[in-house]
């Protein structure tokens, strides 16, 4: 229990310092060092060190299980079985323990409180009223935004062609979830699709925007942990994992504005009954194989 | 044509006083030179006429109508005077001919009359056909003359030189040393010229003007300045020449116990006389003196001699004459400055 | 660098052509060619009456605006750009205060083609402004006055005389400002990527972070196509220099009273100045102090949160903030202790080999920072012989920085050695002492104060940087640039500010300590002095 | 001590044959002064010998040890000679001492030595208790003597001044002159000056090389390059007088059909007659002549005559003559400038 442990994450650098933070409070022998980028680039990170010989990283904690069913595939992961997992769904860890989701992020509408429409369902986006104030998140640079539009587009009935219907709404698809909430706090967009903790968390410090969980439900990631093979530090890494799944990991995660994976957690405040929310189904194989093609289909939409 | 009036005129930079209320007139068509070593202030006074700089106390008339004052000014391009830089300013981006031009293009005259007066000109300076030629080109007379000819074109009756000779080998001196002669006889404009070089001030001007610190020492014509300079600055920086101390008693003044004829005025019972080598002459009876040293000159053997009382005096001599022997010397002519 | 390029055998042609063909390709050069060419015509216009009347009229508080106006070449653009953004967007505090801020659901003027233009014409505007300025006082007074005295007035011999003398310095600020332009990351990357309107840079950026280092060779085109654009600019300067060259004499410089429209003009510059810098500035640590973005400040909301956030309680600005010091003042000193002999074995060389050397190491300087970034990555990813692999360490980032400022250590030096007079080491020579010994006790003596002046700059420069280490920082290797980018791009505006605020605090105290030395540097090391 | 001798000695500058096979020896102690205009390649010769320029051809010795030529090169730190810049090269970065002692270290001499033999060269030329202050601080004179310190310190016998008097003013100037006389006595060193100036090398030098373009024209005595120049650049470069054409018959020289009495060589039927002003005096009877002009210059006025063959001398006469005026000249001594 002593040594360190080096996180690539993708969660916002408050809360990947909090997280580090709580977990060094527990093992004090133990330093957490960490690095924080969108999924994307962290993982491009990740592989150019593999390709130098070198990767740093002990453990990824990252947006969405597709890159990590990639990275299982190739061997990269250090299978994790012992893990305990009492309270988790079976569906929210792999069988063969090679990464553990630690939270549900999920994907809703965010507007600002000046906006005249309240928007309650995806469609409400198409409208007029949103004519040019839709701010989204890029497939092409955040891995939550891609399992979103995955998800939209399986579920929908409408399927890409709501997408379409966005786009000559004169909706931007660009950057990551802080670009849209930066837009939205900011009033140069008024709408924006966005993971709930982001405007929740801001909307409780007093910025003007407010979350909707629409009608026809919501996508969500689960923000999964894994120990890479390369790892140097195996031993804390399992620490670490462990940590994440306790009881204790699961508040921290609800403390920050979280939705937490495991039963039985109080949701934070500001969000509906677990029950009321609405999670729409997703394939993560089927994602992983048609990611390119789902990444182009929307460059074409979007002009990208 | 114009006169030009200098009224207790003051030019301060900060604490540096570099003109100190210096008074005095310009007549039309003279040709002065402003004399004084580096530093004393002729530029600047040269600029407060040009209108570069403003007064800080006094003031400055052209024909009677104030031109500057700490108050008011006429600015430079309404004076309209021609001035000619020690750097000469020629614009390289234009030829020759442009540099010509320019005054009369900002005169407003039609292209024929500027090429003709511009031809005009630069037939005045010798250089008919050089109108197409780039400035960066040519030779440092060649420029010089350029200038002039800018400074001519308008045929103002007011030109300003600085150190017009300075940046010039010894040939292309005596060369453009004509040529302004030449100019003055020709335009009856009034000139202004600045130097530090005591000989070219004599040679040039019918009316010298010496600066010192800013001060005028003193202002006349060459030959004053030479054989009654007013002060010892002006016998010291104007020709060549010793100050010895005489005595004075019954309004005789005598050196080393022996008679001297003088000019000036006698005052006290001490005079300071300026000694000219051309004035000595080596005499078997005479003053007493001793060789100090001996430097070729070409012409002759430049002698320093030592009094008894130790001052010294300079003389010519046609030999050398070792250090340490006593001689005789004779004095033809002496000038009592005055002060 | 080409061969930093080739080195990757992978590089391949048909890659580039791919390329080129593709519509997202064709855009960005567009848009690069479109925002430099407009940003350094803006440049121009705003930096040209500025140097004009700094360098050549007596207006009052001359010294103060330069100081002023040469900042935003010290400031990140990241940071001037997400000053501006905060200033002008509907959820300003500064234009809310004043009642006039957008109403919500308009989108920040700033964002897109008109906003870069305008940052760069701000960004860029101190270089025109250095440039012309050393070009107005190598301009002697005489000129001028021999016009005035010729009869025409300030008005015309300014268009007659002077403009025509400052030509080949118009034409290389116009250059210099043009190719700053191609190679600027920060403002495209704030103001352009949200809305897609990508750069040549941007989009390399984008390219290389989504996909990670299995573009590289595409990237590599790119890259290629930004130093084509570049080396076009300068050489197009070349060009029109080689047949405006002037021998002017030298003299005491021009200077044009300004009447009673001396304090009118200096306010105007003021006025231009405060909305050019004191405005976003403020707006920047006014954003600094609210709890969230969009929230309006006020007794009730100001806080002091985002500095105790960044400063006390993520580690991981703290160390950014002790990286990037370590690594600018590494870089910093290693170039200055090699900036003198560098200098000197330049200045020995045969003419055509010097200028061959000056390209070689002013051209990581010229250009942008991701290409330098990616020909580090190719260079250093595989592993060296002794040193095994850089990448993902910090050396990788020293060694850049050290490639990307040594044109800006070795200038002042350069400057100096060249106003050193021979003689004073052919004097050492001529008493006895021997090449090390003229080196060690007259040379370096006499540049030192250039080269700390070299060293203030490269820190400085290097403190703020982003486009180099955005592509290069790994694990604990963080830089200011990197935090402050993550920072904006988590949505966290506000730490970003604070983060901001920080640096620019950090540089104006430098640029403070470096006045301060400004008596015993040579003249014109000092861009505002 | 040390003999310099240069041999065919030539130095090129790209196309610009800077020197041109300048071959003279410098005897030990000889004090010699390099005179020519400006760009004539005085400093580049200077610049030879002390070793900064390599020869394209020819050689230097040093008392028979060769130090410079094409293949090989002595640096200068090995030559152990002084030099004094025209600019002084004092580094500012030192106080006086420092400046004075640098030799001495670069020597390896131990503290107690330098500071013996520092304090003896500022007391040489007179800067005694100056060895503290900044050079900054010093003026024109001082620094030149600091340089001059700097330069002896060592007690080198080879000691080489370039341009040493032309920055300074009048009064230095003359203070100088003494210095360096002085200095020349005492230590017994070889010097080599180089002046533009022909007075300064008339005055100073024992020995005096006139050159031009790179090529040596004269070399010999002060008083053999004033009263009997080489050739016609010569005879124009050192001191004032004209050039005019003489018929020779029967080994006798006429002027206007009056005979001549002159020095030097005749030869053919035509001689060029170096005719100096202080040679020349109105007379009643003698050479008619026209006045041309007349130009003050303090001790007379030197007046331009023009002969009837167009031709013009230079003579200094008591009075103004009006220009246009006819007058006779005698002709007391002149010269048969060869070539
Ligand atoms: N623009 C200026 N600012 C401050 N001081 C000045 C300025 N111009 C001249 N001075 C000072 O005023 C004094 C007189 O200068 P000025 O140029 O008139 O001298 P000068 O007689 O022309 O000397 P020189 O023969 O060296 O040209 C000097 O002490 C000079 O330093
Ligand atoms: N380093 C150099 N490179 C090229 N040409 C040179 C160099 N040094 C001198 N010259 C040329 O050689 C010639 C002689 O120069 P030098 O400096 O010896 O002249 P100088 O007699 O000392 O003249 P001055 O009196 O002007 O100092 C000149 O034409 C000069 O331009
Ligand atoms: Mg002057
Ligand atoms: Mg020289």
């Amino acid at each position: 229990q002593e040594g360190k442990l080096v996180l690539y994450t993708s969660q916002p650098n408050t809360d990947a310092q909090q997280t580090a933070d709580a977990f060094m409070a527990k093992y004090p022998g133990i330093t957490v060092e960490w690095v924080r980028d969108g999924t994307p680039k962290i993982m491009a990170k990740f592989r150019a060190e593999l390709e130098a010989g070198a990767p740093l990283a002990d453990v990824l904690l990252i947006a969405d299980v597709v890159t990590m069913e990639g990275l299982k595939a190739e061997g990269l992961l250090l299978n994790y079985p012992e893990a305990d997992t009492t309270g988790f769904d079976a569906s929210l860890f792999d069988e063969d323990g090679a990464y553990f989701s630690t939270k549900l992020i999920t994907t809703g509408i965010v507007y600002n409180t000046a906006a005249t429409m309240v928007p309650a369902s995806w469609l409400d986006l198409t409208k007029p009223e949103a004519k040019g104030q839709i701010a989204m998140p890029s497939p092409l640079t955040s891995g939550a935004a891609l399992i979103h539009t995955v998800t939209l587009t399986d579920n929908l009935a409408e399927g890409w062609d709501f997408y379409s219907a966005l786009a000559a709404n004169g909706a931007q698809a660009s950057g990551g979830n802080g670009d849209v909430l930066t837009a939205v706090a900011g009033g140069e967009k008024l709408y924006g699709m966005i993971v709930d903790y982001l405007p929740i968390r801001e909307a409780a410090k007093g910025a003007p925007v407010a979350f909707v969980f629409p009608t026809e439900g919501v996508s969500a990631v689960t923000e999964p942990a894994a120990i890479l093979a390369s790892a140097h530090n195996p031993d804390n890494a399992k620490l670490f994992i462990d940590f994440l799944l306790s009881e204790e990991g699961q508040q921290l995660a609800s403390s920050q504005g979280y939705v937490p994976a495991r039963d039985g957690i109080a949701l934070p405040a500001g969000y509906p009954d677990r029950a009321e929310i609405k999670v729409l189904p997703y394939n993560a194989a089927a994602a992983l194989a048609n990611e390119t093609a789902n990444k182009e289909q929307f460059g074409e939409i979007f002009g990208q | 044509m114009t006169t030009i009036v200098l009224d207790t005129l003051t030019k301060r930079f900060g604490d540096n006083l570099a003109v100190n209320a210096a008074s005095f007139t310009l007549e039309t068509g003279s040709f002065t030179a402003l004399l004084g070593p580096s530093g004393c202030g002729k530029t600047t006074i040269l600029r407060l006429i040009a209108g570069f700089e403003q007064p800080s106390a006094g003031s400055i008339h052209f024909n009677g109508r104030q031109v500057g004052s700490p108050g008011a000014m006429v600015p430079p391009e309404r004076r309209s005077l021609g001035i000619v830089f020690q750097s000469y300013a020629l614009w390289p981006h234009m030829d020759v001919a442009s540099n010509v031009a320019y005054p009369l293009q900002a005169r407003g005259l039609g292209r024929a009359a500027i090429d003709e007066r511009v031809g005009a000109a630069l037939e005045m300076v010798s250089l008919a056909g050089f109108g197409q030629r780039s400035v960066d080109g040519l030779s440092g007379g060649q420029r010089q003359r350029v200038a002039l000819a800018r400074c001519l074109v308008t045929g103002t009756d007011i030109i300003l030189l600085d150190e017009p000779l300075a940046n010039l080998d010894v040939h292309l001196r005596a060369e453009m040393l004509d040529v302004f002669a030449r100019l003055h006889e020709k335009t009856g404009a009034t000139i202004v010229f600045v130097t530090h070089d005591q000989s070219e001030a004599l040679a040039l001007a019918d009316r010298v003007i010496v600066l010192d610190r800013g001060v005028v020492q003193q202002s006349g014509r060459p030959e004053q300045l030479y054989n009654e300079p007013a002060n010892a600055m002006v016998a010291g920086f104007v020709g060549r020449g010793m100050l010895v101390s005489a005595l004075v008693s019954d309004g005789r003044v005598t050196l080393a116990d022996r008679p001297v004829l003088v000019r000036g005025q006698v005052q006290g019972s001490k005079a300071a006389l300026l000694l000219r080598p051309e004035n000595l002459t080596l005499a078997d009876a005479g003053i007493p003196a001793a060789v100090v040293a001996a430097r070729y000159s070409g012409a002759g053997y430049d002698t320093i001699l030592q009094l008894a009382n130790g001052e010294q005096v300079l003389l010519t001599a046609r030999e050398r004459l070792e250090p340490g022997r006593p001689v005789h010397f004779a004095i033809e002519d002496a000038w009592i400055v005055p002060g | 660098m080409a061969t930093a390029l080739f080195v990757d055998g992978t590089f391949d042609a048909s890659l580039l052509l791919n390329r080129l063909v593709r519509g997202a390709t064709q855009r960005a050069i567009f848009n690069t060619l479109d925002t430099s060419l407009f940003g350094a015509l803006l440049a121009l216009m705003l930096g040209g009456p500025f140097a004009l009347l700094i360098a050549a009229t007596d207006m009052p508080l001359r010294k103060l605006q330069g100081f002023l106006l040469i900042l935003p070449l010290m400031i990140a653009p990241q940071v001037m750009a997400l000053a501006f953004m905060h200033l002008l967007g509907p959820s300003s505090a500064l234009l809310g205060a004043l009642g006039l801020a957008p109403p919500p659901g308009t989108a920040n003027p700033l964002l897109g083609r008109g906003g870069i233009i305008l940052l760069f014409g701000i960004q860029h505007a101190p270089i025109v402004f250095i440039t012309l300025r050393a070009g107005l006082v190598s301009i002697p007074r005489d000129y001028v006055e021999a016009a005035r005295a010729a009869g025409m007035g300030p008005a015309r011999v300014l268009r007659g005389i002077v403009l025509p003398l400052l030509g080949p310095y118009v034409i290389a600020a116009a250059a210099l400002a043009f190719v700053s332009g191609v190679g600027n990351f920060g403002i495209p990357a704030l103001l352009g990527m949200p809305e897609n309107y990508l750069t040549l840079a941007t989009l390399i950026y984008q390219q290389l972070s989504s996909n990670g280092p299995t573009v590289l060779p595409q990237v590599a085109g790119l890259s290629l196509l930004i130093c084509a654009i570049a080396i076009l600019g300068i050489g197009a300067q070349g060009l029109a220099l080689r047949r405006r060259q002037f021998a002017l004499t030298r003299g005491m410089p021009m200077q044009f009273a300004l009447g009673r429209w001396r304090w009118p003009a200096a306010m105007a510059g003021m006025l231009a100045l405060s909305v050019a810098l004191l405005l976003p500035a403020a707006a920047l640590i006014t954003t600094s102090l609210v709890p969230a973005y969009g929230v309006a400040l006020s007794t009730a909301t100001v806080t002091l949160d985002n500095y105790a956030e960044v400063l006390l309680r993520q580690a991981s600005t703290m160390r950014a903030f002790v990286n990037s010091s370590y690594l600018s003042l590494l870089a910093a000193a290693i170039l200055a202790l090699l900036a003198v002999p560098l200098a000197l074995g330049m200045a020995r060389l045969p003419r055509t080999f010097a200028r061959l050397a000056h390209g070689v190491l002013e051209l990581p300087y010229a250009l942008p920072g991701i290409v330098l970034a990616i020909a580090c990555i190719l260079l250093f990813l595989r592993p060296l012989p002794l040193l095994g692999s850089l990448y993902a360490t910090p050396w990788i980032i020293l060694i850049a920085y050290l490639m990307r400022f040594a044109a800006l250590a070795l200038k002042p030096v350069e400057a100096a050695l060249g106003q050193l007079p021979p003689d004073l080491t052919e004097a050492a020579a001529a008493s006895g002492a021997g090449a090390i010994r003229r080196l060690l006790t007259i040379t370096a003596p006499l540049v030192a104060p250039a080269a700390a002046a070299g060293a203030l700059l490269v820190f400085m420069s290097a403190f703020n940087e982003l486009t180099v280490s955005a592509l290069l920082w790994s694990s604990r290797n963080e830089t200011i640039g990197v935090i402050l980018f993550s920072l904006e791009e988590s949505g966290l505006s506000p730490q970003a500010a604070a983060v901001a605020v920080i640096t620019l605090v950090v540089i104006m105290v430098l640029l403070a300590l470096l006045d301060r030395l400004s008596g015993r540097l040579p003249t014109g090391v000092l861009p505002w002095r």
